[in-house]
């Protein structure tokens, strides 16, 4: 058994229109950028993936990575925690233009909604929301004397995800808190996708250290020196580069 | 050939249709079995509800680590590219519909899909461990039985007498005389010994088996 | 000693009753200062949503490892002792009842206990973050707040006008002014700055003060 | 701030008369026989605590560890999913005598119970169970056109459980598949005491390769070389040792 994946171009080729993908990471923090920035070059060249559902817990900074691939015109919906950064502009903008729908979770619901879809753990009921518009609509029930909210799983039919080392098998480990969402939704898609920053040899992680084990990812792609969000931000990068 | 396949027999028909790469979960005791017949070329990797993928085969005589056994309490070993996680996250893999193949034992099937495998009745202490769990987690849930009790009654039902282990769970059965599908709520004969008629077949079968197209000869090795 | 308490004198007073090996999580911006006023001799663990417990200090300019952040996104370190996890076993730490604090910020308390953080209105982009679970997770949920909006308008109030955070929620507020513990649906005064009466806190304050008890003097050092 | 617990006799003194008492183990592997020793060593001395419940994922196997509690009287009900062992007897005498109560979960779900216990979740919708005599009384709901059970959680007050190595913060790994129930008890009990086979600095343990965070950790106790349930039952061993 083999899951790598020769190119990142090769990576992103499966996804259609319209599919729902959830992207890992934390603000720029286990973001998989190349990844997203592969996708993007596609829908430039071919005209598509267009009018996918992202799920992530923010909405992107700056013009690089996420926020890029609103600024394309790619997303129709957006499913997070919280659409705010240090330059949240291009999300903002669409969104107060009626251009991307959002539908906000709170993280800990968003996590655990993932956690569920991964699961297989259609609904549960969260305390989080209760009493609150984002509640609205949703079934109540008490539990020992307390409300709680019920919530739905989430799935998707992709996932891009970004971790430190891989192996063919699709074994992962990931870098400090770049962790966050991404074995999370490494469970919760039909196809899961990594870029890891080295791929080693069977054995090579140690199995009592191994955070996701093979079964959940279908591809790992190696990007050997990631770029980080914050320092493309920094450096005033946008994607794809604005010719002069 | 004798006039039915052992188990051991059986477990290698079961194998035969593992697919390189397939993710299994073999149920307790009897699919144990299945792991040793994969066909060369082709490399499964196995999961064990006490939170282990990739296991390898069992150790030599008292080289058993016990901390690293599967489901059955059986001890395994190690592989490269093996990974340890918790129950939850085990039960994630099976609930989640990740695991390829589930290959379980029977009591009962119905022609439903319906399972029984995991008590006799109400006498005795009940015991269920992860069977309920499997029967809804795999892509495909196959059962590997003989064909008939010891006492020459059928396994493969209309209806099951027995506390149901699942609901119209069961795609595929693989008997000591027959391989079953599971369509639409009917038995549909796929493969049958060559020394056996469908009639003879049927005699020893408690609900219709369909025959829509050519049943193939179950030819499998001495073992 | 000025008129009201600086953020920074705030945070100093919120950190005096965070206990020894108390599990502490921080809402980000101003919440985040409390970690530095931690009293000699005792020694908080950091939660951040984002999937470390345990972090340390922010590291110097330039030395910034990007993910290595907190639910901010500001940049923290390593300490012997850390761990990293994911985001659902993150929030189980919340959700489930296992951090001993939260101390948040607020646009709005009620004496109900009911908090608003999160939403100032329809207009805009709507961003909630963990907020939502943190109220509902950790034993004891403080907020730190101004005790009144920059237009002199009372931030504690009979009921919140702003899109709740959470339903009765917050026990205790430390606020430019005063300490304020919430309990059966009232604001109980527990401190205030020496230099304010009763009343002139009450004319500031959107819903009734019990005083059911001696009024310690709230004393922060110049920091 | 040190978990650290000198002796193990101290570790068990806070359990009362019938409390929940989450053990983890699967079989032998896991199990913290000498935690469950010292209790039993307490009630001989003290006849307290009985009248516990019990969550374990089995029964106990031979004279030793969980069958030795029960054997004892004092297990008034156990929470599992398979009772059944190489020599389960203890176990199924007192049940087939009426002597012991037994709620028997699937092991899917009982994980996962114990995990909402932990996680704050008070109850969720499985497939397992869906039309057996397990799902009995249970609320029933369709989603995506497929049926569910719905499960709640289960919480303890005590947990005690077996770990690798633990620091004086109360983070621990496991080793190998004794990881099993532990990390997931960990979380769901008021009080958690885990006997470790090595107490190390903090920061021995890699901040990546933590299993179970020591805010889910109440007590940390050093069994430098624990017992394994299957040597002592080859060796025929009982617990308290059997006088001549």
């Amino acid at each position: 058994m083999d899951k790598t994946i020769p190119s990142l171009s090769e990576a992103v080729s499966g996804i259609p229109d319209g599919a729902v993908v959830m992207i890992g990471g934390f603000g720029g923090s286990g973001a998989p950028i190349e990844l997203i920035h592969a996708l993007i070059d596609r829908y430039i060249s071919t005209g598509s993936p267009r009018n996918l559902t992202v799920v992530n817990n923010n909405a992107g900074n700056g013009h690089v990575g996420l926020a890029a691939l609103i600024e394309q015109g790619m997303v129709r919906k957006l499913i997070c925690s919280f659409p705010r950064s240090a330059d949240p502009r291009v999300f903002t903008e669409r969104y107060l233009a009626g251009e991307i729908e959002l539908e906000l979770v709170p993280q800990g619901t968003l996590a655990e909604r993932i956690r569920a879809g991964g699961a297989g753990i259609p609904a549960f009921y969260t305390p989080t929301s209760y009493g609150t518009d984002l509640a609205k609509d949703k079934p109540v029930e008490e539990f020992d004397g307390r409300p709680y909210v019920r919530e739905l799983w989430l799935k998707a039919d992709f996932a891009l995800i970004k971790a430190h080392k891989g192996d063919r098998l699709g074994n992962l480990v990931f870098n400090k808190a770049a962790r966050n969402f991404n074995p999370l939704m490494a469970t919760a898609a039909a196809v899961t996708i990594a870029q890891v920053t080295e791929i080693v040899e069977p054995g090579a992680i140690d199995a009592e250290a191994v955070v996701t084990p093979g079964i959940f990812v279908q591809g790992v792609v190696e990007v050997a020196n990631p770029a980080q969000e914050e320092d493309l931000n920094r450096a005033g990068a946008a994607y794809p580069e604005k010719v002069a | 050939m004798s006039s039915k396949l052992s188990a051991t027999q059986i477990a290698w028909r079961a194998a035969q249709d593992i697919a390189d790469g397939a993710y299994v979960n073999l149920g307790i005791g009897f699919p144990e079995m299945v792991a040793k017949f994969q066909p060369p070329g082709r490399e499964a990797i196995f999961h064990t509800e006490n939170g282990i993928l990739g296991f390898g085969e069992a150790p030599r005589a008292g080289e058993e680590d016990w901390d690293l056994i599967n489901a059955g309490k059986k001890a395994v070993t190690l592989k490269a590219g093996t990974a340890f996680f918790h129950h939850a996250d085990s039960f994630a893999m099976v609930r989640g519909g990740h695991l390829d193949v589930a290959i379980l034992g029977a009591y009962e099937v119905a022609e439903t899909g319906d399972l029984a495998n995991w008590s006799t009745g109400p006498k005795g202490v009940p015991a269920v461990g992860g069977a309920m769990d499997l029967v809804h987690g795999a892509k495909r849930v196959a059962v590997i039985t003989d064909h008939v009790t010891k006492d020459g009654k059928p396994k493969l039902v209309k209806r099951c007498s027995l506390p149901l282990t699942g609901v119209a769970c069961v795609t595929r059965v693989y008997t000591s005389l027959a391989v079953i599908d599971i369509e639409n709520g009917r038995f549909v004969l796929r493969e049958k010994l060559p020394s056996l008629s469908v009639d003879d077949l049927q005699a020893q079968t408690g609900a219709e088996l369909l025959v829509p197209g050519p049943v193939a000869d179950l030819v499998v090795p001495e073992l």
